[in-house]
């Protein structure tokens, strides 16, 4: 992404750059004709830029101490056309890359080298083309993961499809769903869910979408009823979906209330002052904290504590983990909260895909052992075949 | 059938498979995709940014209206809000550009959300000191863990720390550099694998709860 | 030093105590400030949006460049607020979809990058004990995360380790969260003992 | 016993808001002056400032930040500057999003105010010593056009002078002019400083972060790729006490006085949460 951004950046720079230069370049060309142009052994070496679409020519040269204080000027002859694609440089890069090129067409580069009134020109270059590739080879490493990735969840979804059925482990924070809403149940409580202050787009908002309809469902079960202040509108009507599909799929719509799905403000501090409002006077038996919170996260869990709720929180924030986790009674960390909905819904599909997660980390955890070992015999015993497969390996990745 | 999640589902899957797959093909055009995907996700998304605004005036527009309780805050809320937006007209006007230095946008970004949004954001140090004292409990080995480790943190990190003994707070950056970094790559790789876990669930359409 | 004369300096003190007040309890300064805020930064916020979207990649494409494309996204957005028309909602699903499509295409690519950079960073180079406690931390943490696997005899004892890691990361982000809040702190009484009353220099 | 045990768990919130806030405030009616130790991330900057840049060369801060970190960044910057005056340096400033630009504003009027107070033999001026970039949207797209053409990025400064005008510039055109950059931002931003001025245009760079987020970027320390890094207030506190040391400032400075303040905080919190918990624990007993 950044790639291409900056392609079109440069594009738009040189193209706004190379319009204002043509006057100067013209003087540069006139001091060449004063001065005696000398011979330098510079020679540039021009090449199609690798893995792009076909609009850019990379130029490099050999540095060496002879260009020292010098200045560069780089320029572009196509036909009759001949054109100043960088002024003034400082060599000692040694690469410079025209974005300015047509895919196709041949082009030949030369550079000025000057120092007060010494300037010394290059050779033209070997004509080039600039080509669009149809694969980016310095992705290949990312393509093979996704290959491996993608492999994966298909073959599992595929097994699942088949009627395997596939294991999934205990989630403390997530068995727990279950006697909090019978424990408000008992008390006569209300039950509240927040999403955070996250948009409808943010995957940990969706996460949260996910588990609050498990939560609605046995909300529905045990007749209890379920609060979901909201920061953002269209969060408030998915929520309102998602809560009456879950009363139907129990076989209670008529329980459902759309007044409990509210909207509170899109505003952070607002927002946490109308919901620990909201649970000063509903004393809610159970909160459920689940989906993307920043500095409010705290003001919420406060509160919660302070009312003696049972507080089960999730969010993928590492920087208010550590506030979950001091007062809150379970939390879901990072991806245990984006597996919460697989582990309540038990989907085979669903299932299937946490199982290809599960296979991938195993690959990580053996490239990591691997690694070590490579890393230890390499560096640490010094023997020159385990150091080269190392570097090979970190290349690689 | 344009009611149904059919064509949603569709345009996700869709969006979603071209952007991965132009992210290995320069060539023309998906070299281009992603760029412009890109962009008009950011045209899109601040439509939604733009609809809760949107709600937000018309909550207090409405408590205006009907005369609520505390409404006269929310001619506050509507005040502040055309003052700025009226000022940023008027320094486009004038500068060019409303984010000059020295534009009245500015100043008005200076001297009042700087001082009130720190303020504000400063009033957690505290709710933090307040749950320190009442919520933070070393309930079980977990709690009491992250408890001490905190302890020992904060209290590495002030000089008074140096007084006591030098080794405390080169005891606190290993913690920081060691343990914690451990665990955070631990957790990033979690996160990021799961992320990579939902998205394919969305892609594929196994996950369509945020269509509702 | 003496106290301020600068009437915005005076604003911002004012309207800086307001929100302590809160502290004691809630009251009309507060509110008072804490909705002028509100209402400034949203206004603050739509005035970026509207110049660094609507201006840079709507109005000027349109205008200077002719490029009619944009007005795809633009309808797009628009029908994110078939929200508010009751009977009209579904439509509003198409510009979630396109929106939340993007997002997860790109955050495969992206989260692809961090994988590679987070394994790479765990390969040691040289061999020191801390080192060997990252990858230790590094494995157990990741098994912890395993979700096909029970948590039982060995792979429950890793995980048991994964967890003491989690938990002593948490300790330590958490001490740096609240330096962070008592620096904010801090920083607004330099300023009004300092800039404003000049007790301080 | 049990009767205070209780009292203390169910104390009104606003006697540990006072607590805290008096142990806060207290410091800087009666400042402690704690020592302070310099670590090796902050004398690197130090001494590469000092010793490497020469006089009239060129410094660059962008400032990165928002309000909401500004406690902790903002006296980095003005260390920075004034130690950048002390040596003659020009210093640049710029922010990559639209509050930095008026944050930086502010440190600029700010050290001219102070250190021309201080230092009439040796004034300085805004345009000729010291200038702030105008805003320009595109963040990482900034930072790599700034390696092509630093005028053409900017275009004026921020307020709105035409930068061919500055004398300032004289001779700064890419990164190739500048002898040093210190980021400051408590985001990631600080990574595509990274990865884009200095690995690609190899622009010799340190870091200024928020304590929260220095764990992050150690390991760019090690690597090479920023020779310093000023964390947090206590980074800022470090810097300002070698200004002192070497005379480049009198007085103790924001970030010292408000270290005084972090300890004193931080051992309120750590006595906050082991009363806390003591009375929990007895409770607990008492239930059983």
């Amino acid at each position: 992404m950044k790639r291409h951004l900056l392609l079109f950046l440069c594009m738009i720079s040189i193209s706004v750059f190379s319009q204002e230069l043509i006057d100067s370049t013209n003087v540069a060309l006139i001091d060449t004709a004063i001065t005696e142009m000398q011979h330098s052994g510079i020679v540039l070496n021009v090449c199609d830029t690798p893995n792009d679409d076909g609009t850019s020519i990379t130029i490099k040269w050999d540095i060496n101490d002879s260009l020292k204080g010098y200045l560069m000027d780089i320029h572009r002859i196509h036909g009759e056309c001949d054109t100043a694609i960088a002024l003034d440089m400082n060599p000692e890069k040694g690469i410079h890359t025209d974005n300015m090129v047509h895919g196709g067409t041949n082009y030949m580069y030369y550079a000025l080298f000057k120092k007060d009134d010494i300037v010394k020109k290059t050779d033209n270059s070997l004509p080039v083309k600039a080509i669009g590739q149809w694969f980016n080879k310095e992705r290949f490493d990312s393509f093979i993961v996704l290959l491996l990735i993608a492999g994966a969840f298909a073959w599992f979804i595929y097994l699942a499809k088949k009627g395997k059925s596939f294991y999934i482990r205990k989630i403390a924070g997530l068995d727990a769903v279950e006697e909090a809403v019978g424990r408000s149940t008992e008390m006569g409580k209300p039950i509240m869910y927040l999403l955070g202050i996250g948009y409808v787009t943010d995957i940990p908002t969706i996460a949260g979408l996910t588990i609050l309809g498990r939560v609605a469902k046995k909300a529905a079960e045990y007749d209890t009823r379920i609060m979901v202040p909201s920061y953002d509108p269209v969060v408030m009507t998915t929520a309102q979906e998602v809560v009456k599909e879950a009363f139907t799929e129990a076989g209670r719509p008529d329980a459902y209330r759309k007044e409990d799905t509210m909207y509170i403000t899109q505003d952070q501090f607002g927002y946490a002052a109308g919901v620990d409002g909201m649970m000063m006077r509903e004393k809610p038996g159970a909160i459920f904290l689940q989906g993307l919170f920043f500095a409010e996260s705290l003001i919420l869990a406060e509160t919660g504590y302070s009312i003696g709720a049972i507080q089960i929180a999730g969010t993928t924030e590492t920087a208010q983990l550590p506030f979950f986790v001091a007062a809150c009674d379970y939390t879901l960390i990072g991806e245990e909260m984006m597996a919460a909905s697989v582990y309540l819904e038990r989907e085979p599909l669903m299932l299937g895909s946490i199982v290809a997660e599960d296979l991938i980390k195993i690959i990580i955890v053996f490239v990591l052992i691997i690694g070590f070992i490579l890393g230890l015999l390499g560096h640490g015993f010094k023997i020159g075949f385990f150091t080269d497969m190392f570097e090979w390996l970190v290349r690689i990745i | 059938m344009i009611k149904g999640k059919g064509i949603p589902l569709a345009i996700s899957f869709l969006t979603g498979t071209i952007i991965i797959i132009a992210f290995f093909i320069p060539h023309a055009p998906f070299g281009s995709f992603e760029e412009i995907s890109l962009r008009w996700y950011s045209i899109i998304a601040g439509f939604t940014m733009l609809l809760g605004v949107d709600s937000l005036l018309r909550l207090h527009t409405n408590k205006i209206k009907r005369k609520e309780n505390h409404w006269a805050y929310s001619i506050v809320l509507l005040f502040g809000f055309l003052l700025i937006v009226i000022v940023g007209i008027i320094s486009t006007i004038r500068y060019g550009n409303a984010f000059l230095t020295g534009s009245g946008f500015m100043y008005m970004y200076d001297n009042m959300i700087i001082p009130l949004q720190s303020t504000m954001f400063s009033l957690l140090a505290f709710f933090i000191a307040s749950a320190a004292y009442r919520a933070f409990r070393a309930r079980n080995f977990d709690a009491t863990l992250l408890l001490i480790t905190a302890i020992i943190v904060m209290f590495g990190r002030v000089p008074i720390s140096e007084m006591i003994s030098p080794k405390i707070p080169i005891f606190t950056e290993w913690i920081m550099s060691v343990p914690q970094m451990a665990a955070k790559r631990g957790i990033i790789i979690g996160i990021a694998l799961g992320a990579i876990g939902v998205s394919l669930r969305i892609i594929l359409g196994i996950e369509r709860s945020y269509l509702s | 030093m003496a106290i301020s004369t600068s009437i915005w300096i005076w604003i911002a003190a004012l309207l800086t105590l307001s929100i302590y007040s809160f502290l004691y309890k809630d009251n009309p300064f507060y509110k008072f400030s804490e909705k002028i805020l509100v209402g400034i930064s949203i206004g603050y916020t739509v005035s970026i949006y509207f110049h660094n979207t609507i201006i840079a990649k709507v109005w000027n494409p349109l205008v200077h460049d002719h490029n009619f494309l944009v007005i795809v996204p633009l309808i797009l957005g628009l029908l994110m607020f078939s929200r508010l028309f009751k009977g009209k909602a579904y439509l509003s699903r198409i510009p979630i979809a396109f929106v939340v499509g993007t997002g997860c295409g790109m955050s495969i690519p992206s989260s692809f990058e961090n994988l590679f950079k987070q394994v790479q960073g765990t390969m040691p180079q040289v061999f020191t004990i801390g080192n060997i406690i990252i990858l230790i931390g590094v494995l157990s943490t990741l098994i912890y995360f395993f979700f096909s696997v029970e948590h039982k005899g060995i792979i429950g004892k890793v995980t048991r380790v994964g967890i003491t890691f989690i938990m002593i990361g948490f300790g330590a982000a958490f001490g740096a969260t609240i330096m962070a809040r008592i620096s904010l702190f801090i920083g607004r009484i330099q300023f009004l003992l300092g800039d404003w009353l000049g007790i301080i220099s | 016993m049990m009767k205070i045990i209780n009292y203390l768990d169910h104390i009104d919130k606003r006697w540990i808001y006072l607590v805290l806030a008096i142990a806060v405030i207290f410091p800087f009616l009666f400042p402690i002056g704690c020592p302070m130790k310099i670590t090796p991330p902050v004398s690197n900057m130090y001494n590469y400032i000092n010793d490497s840049i020469p006089e009239g060369g060129v410094m660059l801060v962008s400032v990165d930040y928002d309000p909401s970190t500004m406690a902790e960044l903002h006296p980095m910057g003005k260390a920075l500057i004034t130690h950048c005056f002390s040596k003659n340096i020009r210093v640049f400033l710029m922010g990559l999003y639209p509050p930095g630009v008026g944050l930086a504003q502010d440190m600029i009027s700010n050290t001219l105010e102070e250190w021309n107070k201080s230092n009439p033999d040796n004034i300085k001026i805004l345009g000729n010593d010291i200038s702030l970039f105008a805003f320009v949207p595109g963040v990482s797209v900034v930072i790599l056009k700034m390696g092509e053409d630093i005028r053409g990025t900017f275009n004026t400064d921020a307020y709105g002078n035409d930068l061919d005008s500055l004398p300032i510039m004289a001779g700064v055109n890419t990164y190739n002019d500048i002898d040093y950059m210190v980021d400051l931002a408590g985001s990631s931003v600080i990574l595509s400083w990274i990865i884009y001025a200095n690995g690609r245009y190899n622009q010799k760079m340190g870091i200024g972060t928020t304590a929260v987020s220095m764990a992050e970027y150690y390991a760019y320390l090690n690597s090479g790729q920023a020779n310093g890094m000023l964390g947090g207030l206590k980074g800022a506190a470090e810097y300002e006490a070698l200004l002192i040391k070497n005379n480049v400032s009198q007085d103790r400075n924001q970030a010292s006085i408000g270290m005084d303040a972090q300890s004193s905080g931080h051992l309120t919190y750590i006595i906050f949460i082991i009363v806390g918990n003591i009375i929990y624990f007895i409770k607990r007993k008492k239930e059983k």
